[in-house]
């Protein structure tokens, strides 16, 4: 990068938000993984910086005019370019600023919730990849970089879910999270590769540009689109590809409320916001990602409503809010889609941090046993987890609320009223799965006997108060943001709206009885949670788990698992594996050995037939004399 | 008539006088024979080395001695010096019979000299059976192992069989060209080599060359004799007697000038011998016999360059019959020290050579991967040149099933040399004990075999310089 | 004889540094195993910086060949002792010496035979540096051969797992190989009627026929494609990788079947451009099977070193899918994941024999929970690992992009089965890092130590390597392109 | 039908007994006269050119005296080791000395 460094604030500014993460985490690697605290110390210094430049951006180039480009060469093959530098437009600002914030925070609150592992440097340093990967991909200015980091987003996912890799489900899981992301990114590589083959370059703005259109034809962009989409499935969990998500809560706490809800699985999302522009030029691409977001908003949030842990709870809720997403946007709801990130990023974080509290206090995931232990005797996580889940089933006048009715407007807008449908559904359910764990542990029932879960029993017997404190201060912020974020519900849209001229025309007509109805049913569903969980002496037995069948369904998650488990073991190892191990043992290298033996045997016959008489060697010396002799006669 | 140009003959029939002598005294002594026969052999390596540049003819155009002759003199003479500095202790032989040992050997080199420059048909028979028959008696003169005089009668009943065979072929070739020079066969020849009975002739005589050379189908003694003959006579068989068989076999190939008949023959003849040779290697278990097996197919490959008919071809072939030598008397050497007892030696033998005398086990391994054609060693640069030879002529199918034998060839050598290398002997045998003489011979033929490989350019010039004073 | 030296002859130094070492080697009393080594670290390290001070002091705006040394050897059959380096060689030599370098350090355990072990190591070395920097083919060929042959003893004395099957099984088949290779290059010799074996002077346009092209390369392409690994003729490279010493699979897997694939670009595709168009297809066929079938073959494995070994072929896949796309971008790729794939696999290696070493298994189910036992070990492996399945800002990752880009470009179907085949890859090599060092801490191995410092200097070298190309590809591609640019413009069209 | 032809007839039938008595004769004696009756084949031949084609009327006659001296030799030579093989094997029958084979 030929431009000086001190002269341009925001490259600087950029390039430190994403740079120095890297730099705390090669430092950690290769010098202070035997200090913990400096560790800890210097990547929690980093992600400040970051945080502390981007929010500087944010406020630099609230209005800016137009994006901010800065390119440098990073590799130019033939006629292949790949740059690397940054683009500074509103949603990467936003994103930027979200991620940044959520790193910070999550890494401060892991100070206490890792106290003691031995393993806390090594996380620091992930943290810091991380970040590092997170950053940088945010404020890309080519698909080609975003792809990249995209990947060690990736990479820093699995090393962080199989961080405890002692533990068998653990290690799994993080083998299972990257396999089944890298099979959607394959998807998105091939997309790019057809973009950049048939457009020329990969780069956003280019991308977004309307020169798409007249240079891809119709089809190619339809494929390419879907393609790219791939990898949203993957990285955010769409379905198919949505299983990855529930196992990687056996990563720390900590780690699934940055990664797996608030920024990295978000970051699919992101990437559709990204390109919106792109995808918008194909309507039937768009038709497919919103029927997709849907059924993985309904698959969810069915699974949401059985389970009995409370991470799970929330990994399902995460992929649900996803898929709800990725409806919004895939019915053209740019900002909306981008807003409910935003504030799904704040409540979803404090919610995983709120239940890691939970967890570290009474080490187990088991929402029951929780309870009975007398989980509302910690005031600070219960309000705030009160009060993100009712953010979460959008009443007013949480951030949730808004968001969420900005996406229902737009489902509205469509012209098929199944959509929105879907969309009130979901958010009955939301409310009612969401509730349902607050009941719980809010109102036990401590008649009921307890099934001892020892999930993720990793703890520490002793909890300070400081750690506790420590633990509650991000609780306390991210709460606070959750309760005002609504309220700038407006200026976001404009800021967003200010670079990307997106026609919002269907997405922002209003309904007046779209609110009531979603209020309504989102109350609804709470008080069915009531009835069924919070009033005294209820069963605490929702009406899914009365009927036995739907809820194995739900418990095993409508049976992926079992699906992908099988076509892995028969198709893949069972199949095509064997029978090419089969064919490399007996065929080929069956031949070549056999080759060798035939000579070996020929040797063998050969020296049998000079078998020491004397005649029948000069017999063999006088035919072949002849044959020569007669050869004359008849070949010379 | 200048006796010069003779003196190198003169001189080892002298040497062979000297033995004769010693012969006849009453009481042996090992010490003495050997010592006269390294300092005869080295005096005649000096001789011939400095008659290199004579040329003329002698005896009435009989005996013709030109760079050609002179180079193969000098490789038969420096073979003898080496097999000599072998038979340091000659436990192979009776003692009685080490000056006869000796006697027989210079008969032999010299006839193998005179087999290299006679141009005239007599000449060069007196010369090839004068060889024979000295082997032929040297073959059963071994002690010990029972086999001997079976190995020495089947080489003579072999022998006999293709000279009287050649003798038939010469009596053709006279009657169709009315002559007995080989210079005027050259000339006259070719005009008549449509004709069946000058080929038939030419076929017939060849075959008393292709016997020395052992090269199919008249390879069935090779084995049989290396394995039955003392070492040192095996050695002397496999080296100095296969040069002069080169030699002369080229001298005669010319005669056949552009004849494709001949050089298809050639070219089939030369494939089953290598083949045969290669394949039948791989399953011995006696390193002579498997080194005999490995001569054959060796055969197979001087053939190659000499079918190739053209002067790159012949001055390939030289080269090739040079770096066989010195590779082949690096074996012996390592049969004759290993075999101290002058026994036959199995390839089992071989283990822990590598803790037993590492200088014997590298010189192993350089000529076995040498006769397997591996560069550095001379080996490759000889398959080199005779292979582009036979390109240049378009054989390029020859070459690659050259090459493939080569392949095979290296399984049996690579064999060899895992004995030397890996195999762990049972109990512990002790270091062999290796005189300082041996040591330098060692180095000297190491030295030869990796320097010849790298820097050919000399050789390979003179080689050229002697194949173009044959054409 | 007619010497031209353009600078100090660096190249001649390189082989001399293995020659002298290997020489000196060879007159040290075998008691004296302290000093052998010292003396092997010695001529190893000046390998070793040379040949990567070359990689750098290579001058990119002038590109085509630099470092000339010419010196006529045989005028009667055109033979010059010719060496020099272009883009395409400059890597492989610095990748020839750093591996040799952390080879040699790996080996400094070694107690048996120590003496003949560096011997032959060098011996080889020497034949391989001097394939990459020969631009006769005579010498060439004797290098290539000369590289080939020391692998018997070097397998078959201090190997593990049925080794003297593996080193005959290797050492033949390669052999094998040059069968082909000589005539090829022979007939070459012969139809060019220059009277020289000078890369530079065959390799002018019309000097062979398009018939004479094509079916030399088709030798070529076989002969050297064995030692390339190339499908169906790999079958001795897992073997050959299982039984050889850690160091020799590290140089075997590292530099040698690179050998193959290089020989094929400058031999193969120099001389015969047009027989390369024209057999691009069966190649790129070839490669793609390969990088698919090792894929699937290495998810069935339970041998770590056989899990490797397949994962070789497999990346040399995407090496000979490079080469067939005949596009600068492909012919980029292709060599930068010859380093790349060098420096990975050589670390890789380095990892599993120290584990061997020290648990005396390399069966997968037999070992587990090793990060709790030997962090660093793993660590190092892990790293190669995820260079192996492609992660960004690592070496390989870059070499994979290109290829697949260009493969893309020019046969979508292979290409893109090449890349749906990385998830299989990252499916088995993720499954061996956790059947192997995942889980919890295997109390049999439980008393073992972990990497010393010393030990792990090798190792570090070779992850700063990955990780340094990984960051700054450009250090790399900017080299390659000086040559591959030209190579590509000179086609015929 | 000249006379050289017949000549050259008996020679080839003299050479092709000699042939045909090496293989079929098991006793070493027997295998001896044969390879000389193929010697005699080679000399008659040499004769009968000599005498209707050669300028020089002396060379047939020179070969045929030499092929005489050496089939002597040879004799002689081969006498000597038939006898040892005898003291070994105490039968100069060839099929009993098979010990050298593979």
């Amino acid at each position: 990068m030929n431009l000086a460094w001190t002269q341009d604030p925001n490259l600087l500014a950029a390039a430190l938000s994403a740079f120095t993460p890297f730099a705390s985490f090669a430092l950690i690697m290769l010098f202070t993984r035997s200090h913990a605290r400096l560790s800890a110390g210097i990547s929690i210094a980093a992600v400040g910086i970051s945080l502390a430049s981007a929010v500087f951006l944010l406020v630099r180039n609230w209005s800016l005019p137009a994006p901010i480009q800065i390119t440098g060469r990073w590799l130019i093959s033939g006629d292949i370019h790949i740059p690397i530098g940054f683009l500074l437009d509103p949603l990467s600002l936003l994103m930027l600023t979200i991620v940044a914030t959520i790193s910070c925070l999550v890494q401060v609150y892991s100070l206490a919730y890792m106290a003691g592992d031995p393993g806390f440097s090594r996380y620091y340093a992930f943290q810091s990849l991380f970040a590092w990967a997170m950053l940088t991909l945010s404020i890309s200015p080519t698909m080609i970089q975003l792809y990249i980091f995209w990947e060690l987003v990736g990479l820093a996912s699995y090393l962080l879910i199989g961080f405890w890799y002692e533990k068998f489900s653990a290690s799994e899981a993080g083998k299972k999270a990257f396999v089944m992301t890298r099979l959607g990114d394959i998807a998105f590589f091939l997309g790019l590769l057809l973009v950049l083959l048939h457009f020329g370059n990969l780069n956003i703005l280019d991308m977004n540009g309307p020169q798409a259109t007249e240079r891809l034809s119709p089809v190619l962009l339809t494929v390419s689109a879907l393609l790219i989409f791939g990898g949203v499935m993957g990285k955010s969990a769409q379905f198919p590809l949505l299983t990855w998500l529930p196992d990687a809560m056996e990563g720390p706490t900590p780690v699934s409320a940055l990664l797996h809800s608030a920024t990295m699985v978000a970051a699919g999302v992101y990437m559709f916001a990204r390109i919106f522009p792109f995808f918008s030029h194909s309507g039937n691409a768009m038709t497919v990602c919103l029927s997709i977001g849907t059924i993985t908003m309904l698959l969810s949030s069915t699974m949401a409503m059985v389970t009995r842990d409370i991470k799970q709870v929330w990994a399902y809720s995460t992929i649900s809010q996803l898929g709800f997403m990725v409806m919004g946007l895939a019915a053209g709801g740019y900002a909306a889609g981008v807003f409910h990130l935003t504030t799904h990023a704040g409540f979803k974080a404090l919610l995983f941090l709120c239940s890691g509290v939970f967890i570290h206090h009474y080490e187990t995931n088991d929402m029951f046993v929780i309870g009975r232990h007398g989980g509302r005797g910690l005031l600070i996580p219960m309000i705030c987890m009160t009060l993100a889940s009712a953010a979460l089933s959008g009443l007013p006048p949480l951030s949730g609320f808004f968001s969420k009715e900005a996406i229902m407007g737009v489902l509205a807008g469509q012209r098929n009223p199944i959509w929105l449908a879907a969309g009130l559904m979901g958010a009955f359910l939301t409310a009612y799965y969401s509730f349902r764990l607050i009941f719980i542990i809010l109102r036990p029932n401590l008649s009921e006997k307890v099934r001892a879960e020892t999930h993720g029993g990793h703890g520490k017997g002793h909890h300070a108060a400081g750690l506790y404190w420590v633990m509650a201060w991000p609780l306390i912020i991210l709460a606070a943001v959750t309760l005002v974020l609504g309220f700038f519900q407006g200026p976001l849209e404009v800021f967003l709206s200010g670079s990307q001229t997106v026609s919002e025309s269907h997405g922002t007509g209003h309904h007046a009885w779209l609110p009531i109805a979603a209020v309504g049913l989102a109350l609804a569903g709470t008080g069915l949670a009531w009835l069924e969980f919070g009033r005294n002496g209820a069963a605490q037995v929702g009406f899914v788990e009365r009927l036995p069948a739907l809820r194995a369904l739900f418990a095993n998650r409508w049976y992926l698992d079992h699906l992908y488990r099988r076509l892995l073991d028969y198709v893949i190892y069972g199949t095509i594996s064997n029978l090419f191990t089969r064919n490399d043992r007996r065929v080929i290298d069956g031949a070549i050995d056999g080759m060798c033996r035939a000579t070996i045997g020929s040797g063998r016959l050969l020296s049998f037939v000079q078998s020491g008489m004397l005649q029948y060697n000069l017999m063999v010396m006088f035919a072949a004399l002849a044959l020569v002799a007669l050869g004359f006669y008849f070949l010379g | 008539m200048t006796w010069t140009l003779f003196i190198p003959e003169l001189y080892f029939a002298l040497t062979a006088a000297v033995f004769f002598g010693l012969s006849l005294t009453a009481q042996p002594n090992l010490r003495r024979d050997y010592l006269s026969g390294v300092f005869l052999a080295a005096g005649g390596l000096v001789v011939t080395l400095a008659s290199l540049r004579l040329e003329g003819m002698l005896f009435f155009e009989a005996y013709r001695v030109d760079l050609f002759s002179q180079v193969f003199k000098v490789l038969v003479a420096a073979g003898f010096f080496l097999v000599v500095c072998l038979c340091s202790e000659l436990t192979g032989i009776d003692e009685r019979h080490h000056s006869e040992f000796f006697l027989f050997l210079t008969t032999c080199t010299l006839a193998m000299m005179m087999l290299v420059s006679s141009v005239e048909l007599l000449t060069i028979y007196i010369a090839l059976e004068l060889s024979s028959y000295s082997l032929y008696v040297l073959v059963p003169l071994r002690t010990g192992e029972g086999v001997d005089v079976e190995a020495g009668i089947k080489y003579f009943m072999v022998g006999a069989s293709a000279s009287a065979v050649m003798l038939f072929g010469l009596s053709y070739l006279f009657g169709v060209a009315h002559t007995t020079y080989v210079a005027e066969l050259i000339r006259v020849l070719p005009g008549l080599i449509t004709s069946p009975a000058a080929v038939l002739g030419l076929i017939l005589t060849l075959c008393g060359f292709f016997f020395k050379l052992a090269v199919f189908p008249f390879h069935y003694w090779a084995p049989d004799v290396y394995q039955g003959a003392a070492n040192q006579v095996t050695a002397y068989i496999a080296t100095a007697s296969k040069v002069a068989a080169v030699a002369i076999i080229m001298r005669m190939a010319s005669l056949g000038g552009d004849s494709t008949y001949l050089v298809h023959a050639l070219v089939a003849l030369s494939i089953c011998s290598m083949t045969l040779g290669n394949l039948a290697a791989i399953v011995q278990k006696d390193l002579k016999r498997l080194l005999a097996y490995s001569s054959i197919s060796h055969a197979g490959y001087v053939l190659i360059g000499i079918l190739s008919m053209s002067p790159t071809g012949y001055a390939s072939a030289i080269f090739y019959a040079l770096a066989y030598l010195v590779m082949n008397l690096s074996c012996f050497l390592v049969v004759v020290k290993v075999a101290a007892d002058g026994s036959d030696l199995q390839i089992a033998q071989l283990a822990g050579l590598h803790r037993r005398s590492p200088i014997l086990a590298m010189v192993l391994m350089l000529a076995a991967f040498g006769l397997a054609g591996i560069p550095p060693t001379v080996g490759f640069t000889g398959k080199f040149l005779v292979f582009a030879a036979a390109v240049e002529k378009g054989y390029l199918w020859l070459v690659i099933v050259a090459m493939v034998n080569a392949t095979i060839s290296l399984y049996y050598y690579i064999l060899v040399v895992k004995a030397a290398y890996l195999a762990e002997p049972e109990g512990n045998p002790p270091r062999l004990k290796i005189s300082a003489a041996t040591r330098v011979l060692a180095g000297v033929l190491v030295t030869i075999m990796v320097a010849a490989g790298i820097f050919p350019h000399r050789i390979l010039e003179v080689a050229r310089a002697a194949a173009r004073s044959l054409m | 004889m007619s010497m031209e030296f353009a600078t100090f002859p660096y190249l001649t130094a390189i082989l001399l540094s293995c020659i002298a070492g290997l020489l000196v080697i060879l007159f040290i009393p075998d008691e004296r195993q302290m000093l052998i080594k010292q003396v092997s670290l010695v001529s190893s390290g000046i390998a070793m910086v040379l040949s990567v001070y070359l990689f750098f002091a290579y001058d990119k705006g002038k590109g085509g060949l630099q470092f000339v040394e010419k010196v006529l050897w045989v005028d009667s059959l055109g033979i010059y002792y010719f060496n020099a380096v272009d883009g395409f060689s400059l890597p492989m030599l610095a990748l020839t010496g750093i591996v040799l370098f952390t080879g040699v350090l790996t080996m400094w355990e070694l107690t048996h035979r120590v003496k003949e072990f560096f011997a032959f190591t060098f011996l080889l070395v020497a034949g391989v540096f001097g394939v990459f920097m020969a631009m006769d083919l005579f010498f060439l060929f004797v290098w290539y051969d000369v590289s080939l042959f020391p692998m018997y003893p070097l397998i078959a004395i201090w190997g593990s797992t049925r080794k003297e099957y593996g080193a005959m099984k290797l050492t033949l088949y390669l052999l094998a190989g040059s069968a082909l290779i000589l005539p090829g290059i022979l007939y070459l010799f012969v139809k060019s009627g220059l009277n020289t074996f000078d890369v530079t002077a065959l390799m002018q346009p019309g000097v062979f026929t398009p018939f004479q092209q094509k079916f030399a390369f088709l030798l070529f392409y076989l002969g050297f494609g064995i030692l390339a690994g190339v499908w169906p003729f790999h079958t001795w490279s897992p073997v050959g990788h299982v039984a050889a010493p850690t160091a020799v699979s590290m140089i075997h897997a590292g530099v040698l079947m690179k050998l193959g694939a290089f020989g094929v670009l400058r031999v193969g595709i120099f001389l015969c451009p047009e027989g390369w168009q024209y057999w691009s297809q069966l190649m790129a066929l070839l490669a793609t099977c390969g990088i698919v079938y090792g894929a699937f073959v290495g998810l069935a494995q339970t041998d770590l070193k056989y899990v490797i070994g397949y994962s070789s072929v497999s990346h040399m896949g995407i090496v000979g899918l490079g080469l067939a796309t005949v596009t600068v971008d492909g012919l980029n790729g292709a060599v930068f994941q010859m380093f790349a794939h060098g420096v990975m696999t050589a670390l890789l290696f380095s990892s599993v024999g120290y584990i061997y070493e020290r648990t005396h298994t390399k069966m997968i189910p037999e070992l587990g929970g090793l990060s709790k036992v030997m962090p660093m070990a793993s660590s190092y492996f892990i790293i190669a690992a995820l260079a192996g399945i492609g992660v960004p800002c690592l070496a390989s990752f870059w070499a994979e992009l290109l290829v697949f880009i260009a493969s893309f470009r020019v046969y979508p179907v292979r290409g893109a089965l090449a890349i749906c085949a990385l998830v299989v890859s990252a499916l088995f090599m993720l499954r061996v890092v956790q059947r192997t060092f995942y889980g919890q801490k295997n109390e049999r191995l439980a008393h073992l130590k972990d990497v010393s410092f010393g030990l792990g200097i090798p190792r570090m070298i070779l992850v700063g390597v990955i990780v340094l190309f990984g960051l700054f590809p450009a250090l790399m591609v900017d080299l390659v392109q000086t040559a591959s640019l030209p190579l590509i413009q000179g086609l015929p069209r | 039908m000249n006379s050289l032809t017949t000549y050259l007839f008996i020679a080839a039938a003299l050479f092709i007994i000699g042939i045909f008595g090496l293989l079929q004769r098991r006793s070493l004696i027997g295998m001896l006269i044969a390879i000389e009756l193929m010697l005699n084949g080679a000399s008659v031949n040499f004769m009968a050119f000599n005498r209707f084609l050669a300028p020089d009327p002396i060379i047939g006659q020179v070969y045929t005296l030499f092929i005489m001296g050496f089939a002597a030799a040879e004799t002689a030579i081969a006498l000597s080791i038939i006898i040892a093989v005898f003291r070994r094997i105490h039968s100069i029958n060839i099929e009993q000395a098979r010990d050298l084979r593979g």
